[in-house]
């Protein structure tokens, strides 16, 4: 009837992949492909210069930049690319026992990780002297993502929705604190739980006229609520003293006890010489007994009804409603709880800084923030701290590539390359992993024997 | 058996759907923007009866379901819930009149489902449901989503998570009891071995269980399960009828279902409630309903030549079904023949259907309406489908035509004026349906008694010019119609009243002609569609077209096998058929 | 009423650019599901190319005939924007087709940032400025306040804005519902299994939404060069989550639904900066955004979802 | 029926994973020119999976499909269909916010456009019945028509092998008659190849000159349409199929 009924000899529908000219003659495409894509940012820089902008041609960068492509390409092609499927499954092949093995050692690592943070501070002042306080900083910063992405994980990994402006509820939590004590002179343990509630309360007010919406307008809704809290701090100068931010704001005290040099501080007290440390390692501390209220909560709540619930909806929101849950309360309380974690954070963040402003809730910590809950693997813990740790942990390491400086010449600045690698992280993860790092669910109740559940049987909900 | 006890003790008085109705839909419209999905629709579900709902495709059933478990909220109507015995018309009248939800009497408790949100119907109402096309959360273990149906006990057991976050032993009793609870809808279903599995893991035939369970799992007053035999093997089917005569005897839920499956729908009903196009057609016990004209003729089909809800075709064969009351017999003996085949094929049907290895047969059999290989298939056959079948091989329409009139003027309506936005309508449009063969019958019917010419008293007001035809066929008897395809036993015995016998007859028809008798049989167009001059041609010739092959070997169920004489005269049809 | 007036242009030609943006986020929606974060980057993209290749013609090559400088910056830019649309799909989304929904929606921010910092890193972060190129308009209106004299004025470069727009539209627009091409594009939104399965080379189809959406950028970049003579590497984002909004607030998957939220943000914006506050511009469009999806959960003009139970 | 038996599609040893669960354990099977076949089994046997395999979705990890003499085994599925194989799929998936029409159009996008009006007059002397909703969305068919509307699509390619999915799967059983009618004569008149998918064996089985039964991802049985509904073992396989 249709198509030509001639018959052709059995044979592939391609060509033989691993042949070297097709090799060349795909890496010589991709070269073709880099020179366009370079040619007006590497081949051309546009400078200001007087009376106008000027233009300098770079063709020995984008020649390079050419032949760079040329030959990783051929080698890729040569020796990743063995076998005509694509590169991902291979690997995603090749690494799902190492992921069921991750799982089955995750108890152990739970808790070697568990001893290893508990210890930290101490790790780092007895191995690195010199550097402590730096690694106990990134520590501390580390220890606050995991708590953010903790946070997060309630809304997106457990009940399913899609979050664009967590930073929203970071922001109120930072703020809430360093306004109540600007103005009403608030310290930092009285200010805390005000926050979370302050945060929660935003949750909810987001929360309640939107959650009718779809994953993906739920998402932009969101986002836009992350962007108008921002810009609302940025303009409201009496009140926030707008981009200028707020400064002074105050530790935290142990027990009433100041971190400080002298009479009456932590170091008087006990009778220990002051050392600039130990108001890093009781920070580290705060934040990791705040990061642990919030995975114990988290973990317990999963084991409740409406933790279950939660996941029910991630599942099928439409079977909920019929089985008697209501879908919009349920929503809420994970919109409410996964924010007042957020504030919680926010507030140690004011603290830690001693100074906020706007700058530092902009959508790019959302995102971040979102990226961890997602390569570390929706709704796992442990997946968000692998994540956190390697991304966050990840980009501070770039500030200390000084020594390529000695390969690349002084005008070489890694840091520069930064937020590009860590960009090219995010990309390169998720399509080697894209279900994230830790992917596999464990059950919330066990009759006999718990087995854990594979990553291609649970739904990621917001699309409902 | 209970539902032979039921219908019986319920024969004369009130049927127990009306006497003690735990759900009643009343004047039920639903409308998506012009199109009325339902229409004023009535029907009570008996407490502890099994309610099937059936129909055709898109008659509405699902739109009924996502009505009363809340999931639409209906335009118009009332759906009541009750708990607690008897019918509470007091309470009703008293609740919708306060405008509350639902209020708790002393004998139970009134619920208007259409005044309550899907979440508070499931957990106030006590009304469960399951879905089409499974609903599960595939990535939670079989317990989980057990676990989860029984949210909100548990959710007041965990102090609203407070308790449950402090790890208060309440809580932890609570929890037991569920899981206790989960294993022994486990039990029921045989899912207990997979309890820790997750759900999507299981095979089709276990999700559909596992489903019926989460939804017990809320313990419901009634059940209501969508399509719950589909896509399941007939020993899962099997298996499926003995859980929900479980559920209904051992746990006194009432149980509403819609169904495509014949063979649980008649098996294990104790009520059938049959819609098409948004209107019931036809309510009763399972007994009353299968043999019902309107639900053969809506459901099962009329004829093979009829394309299904075509209105002209519909009208086609209404107008033959009124020429042959005239013809035949009166109303009485039409309604005892109608009910004795009902009773005396019932027992015959229950027996095979408890014989596993028929049963697959039986699965089969509504789906076939096929002629010489099913004897056996007959036996085990729903007595709808096979209906059909006798009719179709041995009485070609004396014995079904007085049937499928009705249903077939009842429902002309529907099938165009459902889309076009006024399902009531269907009911107006019946009676002009009815009137109009009653007036064309002492014309068509003293035809052939007189002049060779046959004379139609409308002939003029009909397109095109009548065909030439002859009072009686030629010498040898006139050819079998049916081997033209697109020409029945209805629409030949139709010919022959024009006069038509013969292949040669039809061959020769012009334009003109080919005009009239489409208008005259009212479905313009269709024989040219199915070409019944070239068909006819052919046969003229001796020739054969694969249809005609197809009808000679006997595999066209509603043509006339083997016959290629004169066409006997079966006046007798329904005396064979009861 | 002239101020009224001004701002009305003011605010359709600002529209217009953020119109052609969303076209690239709702036909990608439209079709793989995906936000495709990275697209307001490949609009700052276009933007720079569209500023090279200017200076090129003008200060290398020494071309000074405007309209044809401008054609060949607009053809220019809309091919190698479109490279780098289909360079972004090619590594950033295809790899993960078929996969949860989550995992693209990361890449895109990944690409973004990848975008942003390649830019910044090889062009520099300060702002790159262009003289106002198309000067002169249309006075259409004198009015007279108590502060002087307001002009309504309706300048050539708006005009060509709009011109460009309009055309472009009614281009696509035909093009998705009349041709063998877009009749596949809309297949594989519907179905892309079944697309497939007919015939039809989706991974093809995909790609050549991205290069339509990003030419679209192309012209959005060229000109908001021209119009505001002012771009850096972060112009992207901003103007991303505008159009990103507006093609959400015209729902998503709509055509005419992404240009007329496209033009209603940018009204919105310039009419509550002229009356109320520049600063709150954000807000206001933001606000509006939330308010239109609470009562019209799938945007004003875009299929409303019924929920299939 | 057609006289000639070269092989038309010969499927050999394929084995089909979703992820790290098995759908197919190395399926042999061939379909002549001409014939109709039919495969039963219940649900999850691997029914479905075998026909989205052949169209390359997903491709086989182990196994040879040939059609017409060449290896389609790992062809992408377009160029797969664009060979004339044409499916249509389980669950009819008609494009819900096209028109009849449109659909229809879809179906031809192979096809010269030249053609489009002699196979659409055909498709609709097949099913009189999409004429009438030719402007009608593909959503708003009820579920018969959107059966009709995906058969009729399939045929718009001018296909040498017409796959069907359960093409009877929900449908009322008038329905049901009058689509395995249109297969029917389409075989006869046409010679058109039909390979079908059925979890209703017996109606099936009836239509077709040859049949297959799978159970859990396996051909267990096969012979003529009328062989196999007479054996015991058919009825046990069908009544005991499954993953089980």
């Amino acid at each position: 009837m249709a198509v030509s009924g001639t018959k052709t000899p059995v044979a592939g529908p391609q060509g033989d992949p691993n042949s070297l000219q097709a090799s060349i003659k795909d890496a010589a495409m991709a070269a073709f492909l880099a020179g366009v894509l370079g040619f007006f940012f590497i081949g051309i820089r546009t400078d200001i210069a007087p009376g106008g902008l000027d233009l300098k041609m770079r063709w020995g960068a984008w020649i390079i930049s050419i032949l760079i492509v040329f030959a990783g390409r051929l080698l890729l092609n040569l020796f990743v690319y063995k076998t005509r499927r694509p590169v991902t499954r291979n690997l995603s092949i090749g690494l799902s026992g190492s992921e069921s093995r991750l799982a089955q050692a995750g108890k152990v690592l739970k808790w070697g990780l568990f001893a290893f943070a508990l210890i930290l501070p101490f790790f780092f002042t007895t191995f690195f002297p010199g550097r402590d306080r730096q690694f106990i900083d990134l520590a501390i910063l580390i220890m606050t993502y995991i708590m953010l992405g903790w946070g997060l994980n309630i809304v997106v990994g457990l009940a399913g929705l899609l979050d664009l402006g967590y930073v929203a509820f970071y922001a109120v939590g930072a703020y809430s604190f360093a306004l109540l004590a600007q103005y009403l002179d608030f310290g930092f343990w009285l200010a805390l739980p005000l926050a979370g509630l302050l945060a929660a309360t935003w949750g909810v007010i987001l929360g309640f006229p939107v959650l009718r919406l779809r994953g993906d307008y739920l998402a932009i809704v969101t986002l836009a609520f992350g962007e108008i809290i921002r810009v609302v701090l940025l303009n409201w100068y009496e009140f926030t003293k707008g981009p200028d931010g707020i400064s002074g704001i105050p530790k935290p005290t142990f027990f009433g006890l100041e971190l400080k040099r002298g009479e009456g501080g932590f170091a008087d007290f006990f009778g220990i010489a002051y050392d600039p440390i130990q108001r890093f390692i009781f920070l580290y501390y705060i934040i990791f007994i705040l990061a642990l209220i919030t995975n114990f909560v988290t973990m317990r709540l999963r084991r409740l009804p409406i933790g279950r619930a939660w996941e029910a909806l991630r599942e099928d929101e439409i079977a909920c409603r019929s089985l008697g849950i209501n879908t919009r309360n349920t929503k809420l309380t994970a919109f409410a709880i996964g924010a007042m974690f957020g504030g919680f954070a926010g507030s140690f963040f004011a603290t830690r800084q001693g100074f906020i402003s706007p700058e530092s809730f902009t959508f790019l910590e959302s995102a971040i923030i979102l990226a961890i809950v997602v390569l570390g693997g929706l709704g796992s813990q442990i997946g968000v701290v692998i994540a956190a740790v390697v991304m966050i942990g990840g980009i501070e390491m770039l500030r200390n590539l000084g020594f390529l400086q000695q390969v690349f010449g002084s005008g070489f600045d890694p840091v520069q390359y930064r937020m590009l690698i860590f960009g090219l992280a995010m990309v390169l993860i998720m399509v080697w992993k894209p279900r994230g790092l830790i992917s596999t669910r464990e059950p919330s109740a066990v009759l006999k024997e718990k087995k854990r559940i594979g990553a291609d049987m649970v739904a990621q909900g917001e699309g409902h | 058996m209970k539902t032979a006890t039921k219908v019986k003790t319920t024969g004369d008085a009130t049927p127990n759907w009306d006497a003690d109705p735990v759900l009643s839909v009343e004047h039920l419209t639903m409308r998506f923007g012009g199109l009325v999905a339902v229409g004023d629709l009535c029907f009570n579900v008996g407490r502890g009866d099994i309610t099937a709902l059936i129909g055709p495709n898109g008659a509405g059933k699902t739109t009924v379901f996502n009505c009363v478990t809340g999931f639409y909220k209906p335009t118009e109507g009332r759906i009541v819930m009750r708990h607690g015995p008897g019918r509470q018309d007091d309470a009703v009248e008293a609740v919708t009149a306060s405008g509350l939800k639902w209020q708790s009497t002393n004998a139970g408790g009134v619920f208007l489902l259409e005044r309550m949100p899907d979440h508070e119907i499931s957990h106030k109402a006590k009304v469960a449901r399951t879905f089409q096309n499974i609903r599960l959360f595939g990535g939670m273990t079989v317990l989980e989503n057990l676990l989860v149906a029984q949210h909100n006990p548990l959710m007041v057991a965990s102090g609203f998570s407070l308790g449950g976050i402090l790890g208060l032993p309440s809580y932890k009793r609570a929890q037991q009891e569920a899981i206790d609870k989960a294993v022994y809808w486990l039990e029921r279903t045989h899912l207990v071995e997979r309890a820790d599995d997750p759900a999507a893991d299981l095979p089709y035939g276990d999700q559909r269980r596992l489903e019926i369970a989460r939804a017990m799992c809320i313990g419901p007053q009634l059940l209501c399960l969508d399509e719950p035999a589909a896509g399941l093997n007939p020993r899962e089917s099997a298996e499926l009828n003995q859980l929900l005569k479980y559920i209904r005897d051992e746990h006194n839920v009432s149980v509403l279902l819609i169904e495509h499956d014949m063979g649980v729908v008649m098996e294990i009903s104790d009520h059938v409630v049959v819609l098409d196009y948004g209107v019931k057609i036809a309510d009763g016990a399972a007994d009353a309903v299968k043999s019902d004209p309107k639900v053969i003729a809506a459901y099962l089909g009329v004829d093979d030549e009829a394309e299904i809800d075509v209105p002209e075709i519909r009208k086609d064969v209404a107008k033959v079904a009124a020429e042959s009351d005239g013809a035949t017999a009166a109303g009485s003996k039409k309604a005892s023949a109608r009910k004795a085949p009902a009773k005396a094929r019932k027992p015959a049907a229950r027996k095979t259907k408890a014989a596993a290895p028929a049963a697959d047969t039986a699965f089969a059999q509504p789906l076939m309406a096929t002629g010489a290989k099913a004897p056996a298939k007959r036996g085990t056959a729903k007595a709808s489908a096979r209906s059909q079948e006798k009719t179709s091989a041995k009485a070609p329409e004396k014995a079904r035509a007085p049937k499928t009139a009705k249903a077939k003027t009842g429902t002309t309506g529907p099938a165009k004026t459902a889309a076009a936005g006024g399902a009531a309508k269907s009911a107006a449009a019946a009676t002009p349906a009815k009137a109009k063969p009653a007036t064309r019958k002492p014309a068509a019917k003293p035809a052939p008694a007189e002049a060779s010419e046959i004379k139609i008293a409308n002939s003029g007001d009909y397109p095109g010019k009548q065909p030439h035809g002859t009072r009686k066929p030629r010498a040898g008897g006139g050819n079998n119609l049916t081997r033209i395809k697109g020409i029945g036993p209805a629409n030949e015995k139709k010919l022959n009243t024009l006069g038509t016998w013969h292949f040669d007859q039809i061959a020769a028809w012009k334009k003109a002609e080919i005009e009239w008798v489409g208008a005259y049989l009212s479905f313009p167009g269709r024989i040219e569609r199915e070409e019944w001059v070239k068909q006819a041609k052919v046969l003229a010739r001796g020739g054969e077209t694969a249809f005609s092959k197809r009808v000679d070997k006997g595999d066209v169920p509603t043509s006339v096998p083997g016959r290629r004489g004169a066409q006997p005269k079966k006046t007798t049809a329904k005396g064979g058929k009861a | 009423m002239e101020y009224f007036v001004q701002q009305l242009i003011n605010g359709l030609t600002l529209g217009s650019i953020y119109g052609l943006i969303a076209i690239g986020y709702t036909m990608v929606y439209g079709i793989i599901g995906m936000i495709n974060f990275a697209h307001g980057d490949v609009f700052m993209i276009g933007a720079f190319i569209a500023l090279a290749m200017f200076l090129i013609l003008t200060t290398v090559l020494g071309f000074t005939f405007l309209p044809v400088v401008l054609l060949i910056v607009l053809i220019v830019s809309m091919l190698f924007t479109s490279a780098w649309g289909w360079t972004v799909e090619r590594l950033a989304y295809r790899p993960l087709r078929g996969s949860f929904r989550l995992a693209p929606l990361i890449t895109a921010i990944g690409m973004s940032i990848v975008l942003q910092n390649f830019v910044q890193i090889t062009q520099g972060a300060r702002v790159k400025p262009l003289p106002p190129q198309i000067q002169g308009g249309i006075t259409l209106m004198e009015g007279s306040t108590e502060n002087g004299t307001i002009l309504v004025q309706l300048s050539y470069m708006q005009i060509i804005i709009i011109l460009t727009t309009v055309v472009l539209m009614a281009g696509f627009t035909l093009l998705i519902s009349r041709t063998p091409l877009g009749r596949a594009q809309r297949a594989c939104e519907q179905d892309r299994k079944m697309a497939s399965l007919l015939g039809i080379n989706v991974d093809r189809t995909i790609s050549l939404t991205f290069v339509m959406g990003a030419a679209l950028a192309a012209v959005a970049g060229l000109m908001f060069v021209l119009l505001y003579g002012v771009i850096d590497f972060y112009i992207g984002f901003l103007a991303g989550v505008k159009a990103f909004t507006a093609a959400v607030l015209g729902g998503i998957g709509s055509l005419p639904g992404a240009m007329l939220g496209g033009l209603l943000i940018g009204l919105i914006e310039v009419f509550w900066s002229g009356y109320f506050s520049v600063e709150y511009k954000d807000v206001a469009a933001f606000s509006i955004l939330a308010i239109v999806l609470i009562f019209l959960p799938s945007g004003l003009l875009g299929q409303p979802e019924v929920e299939k139970v | 029926m057609s006289t000639r038996t070269d092989t038309l599609l010969s499927v050999r040893g394929v084995e089909t994973y979703y992820g790290k669960i098995v759908a197919l354990r190395g399926v042999d099977l061939d379909v002549h020119r001409g014939e109709i076949v039919t495969m039963i089994g219940a649900n999850g046997a691997g029914k479905s999976t075998l026909m989205m395999t052949i169209c390359g979705q997903p491709q086989a990890r182990n196994g040879q499909i040939i059609y017409d003499g060449q290896d389609i085994t790992l062809m992408p599925t377009h160029e797969i269909v664009s060979r004339g194989i044409a499916q249509s799929p389980e669950g009819r998936r008609i494009f819900p916010r096209m028109t009849v029409l449109e659909n229809l159009q879809m179906g031809a996008a192979l096809v010269d456009p030249s053609l489009f009006d002699e196979d659409l007059a055909k498709v609709f002397k097949l099913f009189p019945r999409l004429k009438e909703r030719i402007n009608q969305r593909g959503g708003t068919l009820s579920g018969g028509e959107q059966q009709m509307l995906a058969i009729a699509r399939a045929l718009m390619s001018r296909p040498k092998l017409l796959l069907l999915d359960e093409p009877s799967l929900g449908l009322a059983p008038l329905i049901v008659k009058q689509i395995f009618d249109a297969i029917r004569a389409l075989n006869e008149e046409e010679g058109l190849t039909v390979f079908l998918v059925e979890q209703n064996a017996f109606h099936a089985l009836k239509l077709a000159h040859r049949g297959y039964v799978m159970v859990n991802g396996n051909i267990t049985m096969s012979g003529t349409g009328a062989e196999l509904l007479k054996r015991e073992e058919v009825r046990a396989a069908y009544l005991e199929g499954g993953r089980h």
